[in-house]
């Protein structure tokens, strides 16, 4: 195991200080210079890369007073070798919408946390959140209070609503199909309670994206994906096309060519699209920006369910409403996604994710418990087997009067 | 500071606080952008507005001292404004096109590079590694700073078919995207659990830890006198849920974990909907501090990909075009039982049709 | 015939026997073939030998008075020679192109239609029913003869956008490739089995029938006295297995057998890989003699992809262009929660995408 | 139940005697009015269409001496009134391949049925074979062996080999790729013993298709699908191609662009193809007959597994081998069912078709124990799911030599 070398010197680690692409190591030296915990961080790191282990103990339970997320506890399991790192609790904090930020704030953030933690960071964690990298438990509390001074709360973690996310959207986006930052901040304050208080089967994510290029990879990352896109017609600049064309762009081959619904025509002058066709999947209007803009009657879809492979394997979400109109309060989507919340807490297994739930139970009885009209765009096509749970069924006597009526 | 002032529940500052004045003042109001070069984009508004994004790349792992330095990049070209992307990278917002060269030799002498916009490979989201997680099965950080340094000049260009994104997890929780990535690298245990018998029962519930085996692998079993479970070493297959609920399963070993390489994943919904990323190399060792195999072929990957997909093709889009025998054929990995899917919906995933390409 | 004589595993008649000289002579060099008119085409030799075929309808179930009927077209035009394909029309093979008329005014005097080359609707493959089969929860002849009696100038034409391949199957068993169909007429059971309890025990092996159940709705149970099963009706899913490895499970019921109908499967590998059929209509009840709302759907079905469909395109690959919910406005079938699936891929069937057509 | 009307009148079923489409209670009225078994099946039949149920009882087994197939038992459940179709088996006679008759052999076959049984037929049933719709016990054996004395034996049924098929192919059709009607033969005559003498876990279906236009419709029910296609370039005419476009066939849009492989394009006078993208799907070749043809170096490729939905669900057929040569004796063909069905009767479940079985075990353990290679070919797409069964594992001590030694 540790030998010598990793008293102070960190030969393997020092391999990764140089090349063109920013270091970790680098960040981590840096931090070194004048925190004890990035300084045995270090040395700990430096013995994984010679054991080829991560030498970190599974997570304990720590956290804020009332809340029952936003920390990650994590202890070292060479807490002898490296007394520094023995706490090292990860604090996520939530983000602002969309991640802008002034100096202001994340001088404020990274003095809160040069006083009280390791001065490591991610920024930021694959949901989104600020992760403040490292601290012991009792810096915790202090830490929340100077956080909540200044504006700053925590994020989710455990069995809750996770922090929610968005793209930059309509901040400099020009296709925005609603305001994902607006919509993000209202679930995120809409939803502190159940964001703090884990109290769900399992934990809820959401992700806002403004179109179907979906930038925050909603659809593969997100319990509720709600994903911009028009109902109305692309919006064309014939004149722009041309100079597209003009400039080099072969429009038939490599925009008509792509197009997935094969519903678009570019005969040298004017390209033709099918609106009812399209599939409003972006790729002509991102080859394109300046000649084509989505249309005008804009909203969101929403899908449901995806999540990573863990246990019953990855999901996509899948489409549970089409088209939404996205203007605050969001009360329609609100009302749903309590109404989903209250049956997957009821019927949900621990550790059940929606989508897995969705699956265990079948959509369509899913759909009759939430009360929502099965619709064909919820599928990508209809069931191709023949085992159909027919609910009910005649009985000899009903013959009389023609009644449906079963035996359930 | 006393009880009755203690703040709960105040959510994140509202994010308009932050915003640039150009940004609010043009708000939902964007025209179109343009790539002026590499890293560096125009936005155009309604009311004729410019505003110019440099883009750089990070570590993800930042020290308050580097985020410091942006600030002070912000400060002198920003009016103190800058955000982060979904994929950590650092955006500096201008409105005054003479700024942005000063701007990017400012930044890379602080050692960031410009890029990562249009088609090119942005940062690699990725996950904690040794660095912070109990689960990992290999270094995050490390992998990626390897991996990236090959890479650098695809981030800092635009010579690519399309659009490149590459995650990496450190195990099979696959926290991040890498399931829906055109490269995934993929973190690996591949040996059944340890069991910490002496301690199990006391600290972890049996019939939990038996009904968190999708396999059916753990039983409950007495060992050495003491209540514990038995795993079926068989029908294992590494997916560290056991341990996920309870500490006495370990799974991590230095002797087996690794990674796997995925390709063919995209989440956007351009052209194409989007793909999970299949399995293309199924366990590359832990290497540190280099891992000179897993760069290799990744770069192997991006360099066919790159010399053979048509203009937009994503990866998963062009091995779909070519078929899964070419690109097995053009990258140079073997083909094995494991890529043979034996999970639930394995029988999908077979070849059923006559469409064959030799 | 003594014991001695008796010949078996002599195997069907060598082909060769019964291929007329033409073909003997051009086996394996023929060139091209053209259509000349619906229902007939001519396939061109190397040797420049011409094979002149007609193609009629027939109902599969033939008495071997109009097999004698087609022995005697056979004898007067083509030396003899006809053959079946593989979708029971038969072909009358001729070297004399003088003579395709005045065939096909015999055929026509004996009452089979002329047509079903090319992109046309051709017979209905389709198996037995009530005249002989005992799972039959629908007659295969009758609706068959009903939906081709309003589709038959579909087969003597050639208006279509595709070829349009029609199949039924009286039970889910699917004798045929109704699976894979462009329309799938299915006939189905929507009341559990009837146990007879009586005899259960007698005939069939109660541990036989239990195992039988995809769904485990089928539990060992001792009722009045005797050893049976019970079927738990909320499981059952009308598959007939039970039924089949039991006779003392009756899944025939008047009141509630009927069919589904399926669309948009295919076989060839002609442009789309194949496909599976997919549901329509969940139930349309049985209505015979002329099963009415059957060939309504059938024939709005058809009318409505032949007119949208574009050219070469099969039922399939239209819906796939135009997308599910269009399919349901356009032909006005309701969608229900029986479209969703809920058997073991079910998932995979959910829409996993922003890709929506408006 | 019945009513008086059934007596003799069938006015259900007369009204399909009319309209366009020729009428298959035209053909039982005419084999009813000399045959008592199609009289009475006329009446049980408007029997059931009075009470929307059929008559039959659930098949009993039935058979020729030494075959264990070929004969499917049947019996009305209402003799008493129909005592002529009291018994109502059906007899499977194995067609020639490609369905050639003369009408000498045809006439043959209707004396032996006039004689014998109802009178009554399939010309033909799903799997290929000669139906004999309905005779009595006693009668089977002479009629086998009048059959057998006139050249032809009984086909499959039960858990056997069933009756092969095959296109039309080499016979009438230009893109056979191989000889369909030869294999079908010598296969048919190869497995007379498993055709005839059921000894499998359950059915196993051979179908032969000369090109991928699968005019057998092999990749949806056969458990070994043959379908003919070609490894090097498809033959072109360009002059031919230039002759369609003249006689008004957009050969852009309607050829070129409903290639799959998107691998074609036509520039007005040369139609330029990427064989090596090219998927041999026969669209191109369909379109154009006379321009466009296979390519020179021909074979099959064997696809596995294909059935009906009972009960796992229905599947297609699946690669199994990519490319073979299909030539006399086809001993490599031959070798491997031989192999596939010693490993399926030996670990298959009774009922479990080989498709199923597959399934079961995992295709990676199936082709290791038949002793085949696994191939990027036979799959749509490698798995994406990361839960691999690694096979071995390093324990420690392994460690000194570097030796792959797991515990299995
Ligand atoms: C910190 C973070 C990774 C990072 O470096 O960025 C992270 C870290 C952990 N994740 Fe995660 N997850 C993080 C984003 C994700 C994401 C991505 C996302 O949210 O967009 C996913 C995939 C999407 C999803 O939710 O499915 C993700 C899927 C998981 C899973 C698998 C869940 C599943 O249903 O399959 C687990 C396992 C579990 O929950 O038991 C998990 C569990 C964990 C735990 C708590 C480990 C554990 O087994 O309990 C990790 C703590 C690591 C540590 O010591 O810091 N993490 N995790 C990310 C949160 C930072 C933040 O708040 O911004
Ligand atoms: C800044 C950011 C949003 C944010 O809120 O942070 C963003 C911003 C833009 N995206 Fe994105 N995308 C961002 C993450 C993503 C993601 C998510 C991810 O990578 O994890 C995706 C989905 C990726 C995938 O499919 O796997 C994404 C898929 C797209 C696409 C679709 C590309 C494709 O062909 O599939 C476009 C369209 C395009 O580039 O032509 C797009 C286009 C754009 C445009 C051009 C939108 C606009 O008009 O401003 C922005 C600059 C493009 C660029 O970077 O080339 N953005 N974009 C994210 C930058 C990440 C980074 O630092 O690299
Ligand atoms: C005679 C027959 C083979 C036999 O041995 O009996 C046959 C014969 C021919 N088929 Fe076929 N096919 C025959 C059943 C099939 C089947 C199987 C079925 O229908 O059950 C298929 C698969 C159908 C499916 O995909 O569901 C089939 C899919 C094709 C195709 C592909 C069509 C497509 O676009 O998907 C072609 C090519 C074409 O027509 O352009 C084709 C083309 C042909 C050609 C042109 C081949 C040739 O050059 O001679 C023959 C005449 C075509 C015609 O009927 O329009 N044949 N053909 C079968 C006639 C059945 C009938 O009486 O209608
Ligand atoms: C006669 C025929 C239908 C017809 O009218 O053409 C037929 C009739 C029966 N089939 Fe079939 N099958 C017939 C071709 C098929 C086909 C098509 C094919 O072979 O190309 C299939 C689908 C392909 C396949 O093999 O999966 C087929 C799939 C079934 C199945 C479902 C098997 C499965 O694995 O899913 C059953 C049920 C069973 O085997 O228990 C079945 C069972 C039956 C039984 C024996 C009924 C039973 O439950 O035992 C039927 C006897 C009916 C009767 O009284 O005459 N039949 N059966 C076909 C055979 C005639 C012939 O030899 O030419
Ligand atoms: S998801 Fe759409 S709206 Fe949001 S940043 Fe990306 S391209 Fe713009
Ligand atoms: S958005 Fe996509 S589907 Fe719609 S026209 Fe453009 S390329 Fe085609
Ligand atoms: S991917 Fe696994 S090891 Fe990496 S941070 Fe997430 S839970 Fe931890
Ligand atoms: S790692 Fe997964 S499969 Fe293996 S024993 Fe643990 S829970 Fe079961
Ligand atoms: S489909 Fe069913 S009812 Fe019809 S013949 Fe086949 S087994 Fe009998
Ligand atoms: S019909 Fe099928 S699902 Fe219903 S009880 Fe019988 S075997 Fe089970
Ligand atoms: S399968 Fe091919 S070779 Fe056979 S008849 Fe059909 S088109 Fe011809
Ligand atoms: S055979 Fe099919 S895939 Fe090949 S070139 Fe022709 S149309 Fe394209």
């Amino acid at each position: 195991m540790a030998d010598g070398q990793t008293n102070g010197k960190t030969p393997k680690l020092d391999k990764l200080d140089k090349g063109p692409w920013p270091s970790f190591v680098k960040e981590i030296k840096r931090a070194a210079e004048k925190n004890p915990m990035s300084k045995d961080l270090l040395g700990q790191l430096e013995l994984s890369y010679e054991d080829k282990i991560g030498h970190w103990k599974h997570g304990g339970i720590v956290g804020v007073l009332g809340y029952g997320g936003g920390v990650i506890g994590r202890y070292s399991d060479v807490p002898e070798k490296f007394p520094n790192v023995a706490h090292f609790h990860t604090i996520r904090v939530n983000m602002p919408a969309g991640w802008f930020y002034t100096s202001d704030a994340l001088r404020t953030l990274c003095d809160i946390w040069e006083k009280h933690g390791s001065g490591l960071t991610n920024m930021h964690g694959s949901t989104g959140d600020i992760v403040f990298l490292g601290t012991r438990t009792e810096q915790l509390e202090p830490i929340f209070s100077e956080l909540t001074k200044e504006g700053f709360d925590l994020g989710g973690s455990g069995s809750d609503v996770r922090t929610p996310s968005a793209c930059v959207g309509p901040a400099r986006c020009e296709w925005a199909c609603y305001d994902t930052l607006k919509l993000c901040y209202d679930l995120t304050m809409e939803y502190q309670d159940e964001l703090h208080r884990p109290a769900f089967p399992y934990k809820f994510k959401f992700k806002c994206s403004g179109c179907p290029n979906d930038c925050v990879a909603s659809v593969a990352r997100s319990d509720m994906s709600i994903i911009g896109t028009w109902k109305d017609d692309i919006q064309v600049d014939q004149a722009a096309v041309k100079e597209y064309e003009d400039k080099g762009l072969n429009i038939q081959r490599d925009v008509c060519g792509n197009c997935p619904s094969k519903c678009m025509d570019w005969d040298g002058k004017t390209l033709e699209i099918d609106n009812r066709l399209c599939v409003r999947c972006m790729h002509c209007i991102n080859a394109m920006p300046k000649a084509l803009r989505p249309g005008k009657e804009r909203g969101a879809c929403l899908l449901l369910g995806s999540k990573a492979p863990i246990v019953e394997g990855a999901q996509l979400s899948s489409v549970l409403v089409p088209f939404m109109k996205m203007e605050p309060p969001y009360q329609e989507l609100k009302d749903l996604c309590e109404k989903i919340w209250d049956l997957w807490c009821e019927e949900g297994k621990a550790r059940e994710r929606v989508g897995e739930f969705i699956q265990r139970v079948g959509l369509g009885n899913f759909l009759e418990a939430i009360e929502v009209e099965p619709s064909p765009y919820m599928i990508a096509h209809p069931r191709d087997n023949p085992y159909i749970f027919y609910e009910d069924y005649f009985e000899e006597g009903d013959e009389e009067d023609e009644d449906e009526d079963g035996d359930e | 500071m006393s009880q009755t002032e203690r703040l709960t529940d105040i959510g994140p500052p509202k994010y308009d606080k932050y915003l640039p004045p150009i940004v609010k003042k043009n708000y939902g109001t964007w025209l179109y952008h343009e790539i002026l070069k590499p890293g560096v984009m125009v936005h155009m508004a309604e009311s004729g507005d410019k505003l110019y994004t440099v883009r750089c790349g990070t570590p993800r792992l930042l020290s308050i001292y580097s985020i410091r330095d942006f600030c002070d990049v912000a400060d002198k070209y920003c009016g103190g404004h800058l955000r982060f992307t979904s994929r950590h990278n650092v955006e500096f917002l201008l409105t005054d096109e003479s700024k942005i060269e000063p701007l990017i030799a400012d930044v890379k002498k602080l050692g960031f590079p410009v890029g990562g916009v249009g088609n090119a490979i942005s940062s690699i989201v990725h996950t904690q590694g040794w660095v912070h997680c109990h689960s990992a099965a290999t270094d995050a950080s490390g992998v990626v700073k390897n991996v990236m340094d090959a890479l650098c000049d695809k981030f800092e260009s635009m010579e690519l078919p399309g659009k490149l994104r590459i995650a990496l997890a450190c195990c099979l929780n696959m926290c991040g995207a890498v399931h829906c990535s055109d490269i995934a690298i993929l973190g690996i245990h591949r040996r059944p659990p340890k069991t910490n018998h002496s301690i199990l029962n006391n600290i972890c519930e049996i019939p939990t830890v038996v009904a968190a085996c999708p396999t059916a692998a753990i039983r409950p079993a007495r060992i050495d006198g003491k209540e514990s479970v038995e795993v079926d070493e068989e029908r294992c297959m590494f997916c560290a849920n056991c341990f996920t609920v309870c500490p006495a399963m370990t799974l991590n070993d230095p002797l087996n974990d690794g990674v796997s390489i995925w390709v063919g994943g995209k989440v956007s919904n351009a052209r194409h909907e989007p793909m999970f990323s299949k399995l293309a190399v199924p366990y590359i060792e832990n290497n540190p501090p280099y891992w000179p195999e897993v760069v290799e072929t990744v770069v192997k990957i991006v360099d066919v990909w790159a010399a053979n997909a048509r203009k937009f093709e994503r990866m998963g889009e062009w091995i779909e075009r070519i078929g899964w025998p070419r690109f097995f054929e053009m990258t140079g990995i073997e083909f094995e039982k494991y890529h043979i899917d034996d999970f639930k919906y394995a029988g999908l995933s077979y070849k059923r049709s006559a469409h064959l390409r030799f």
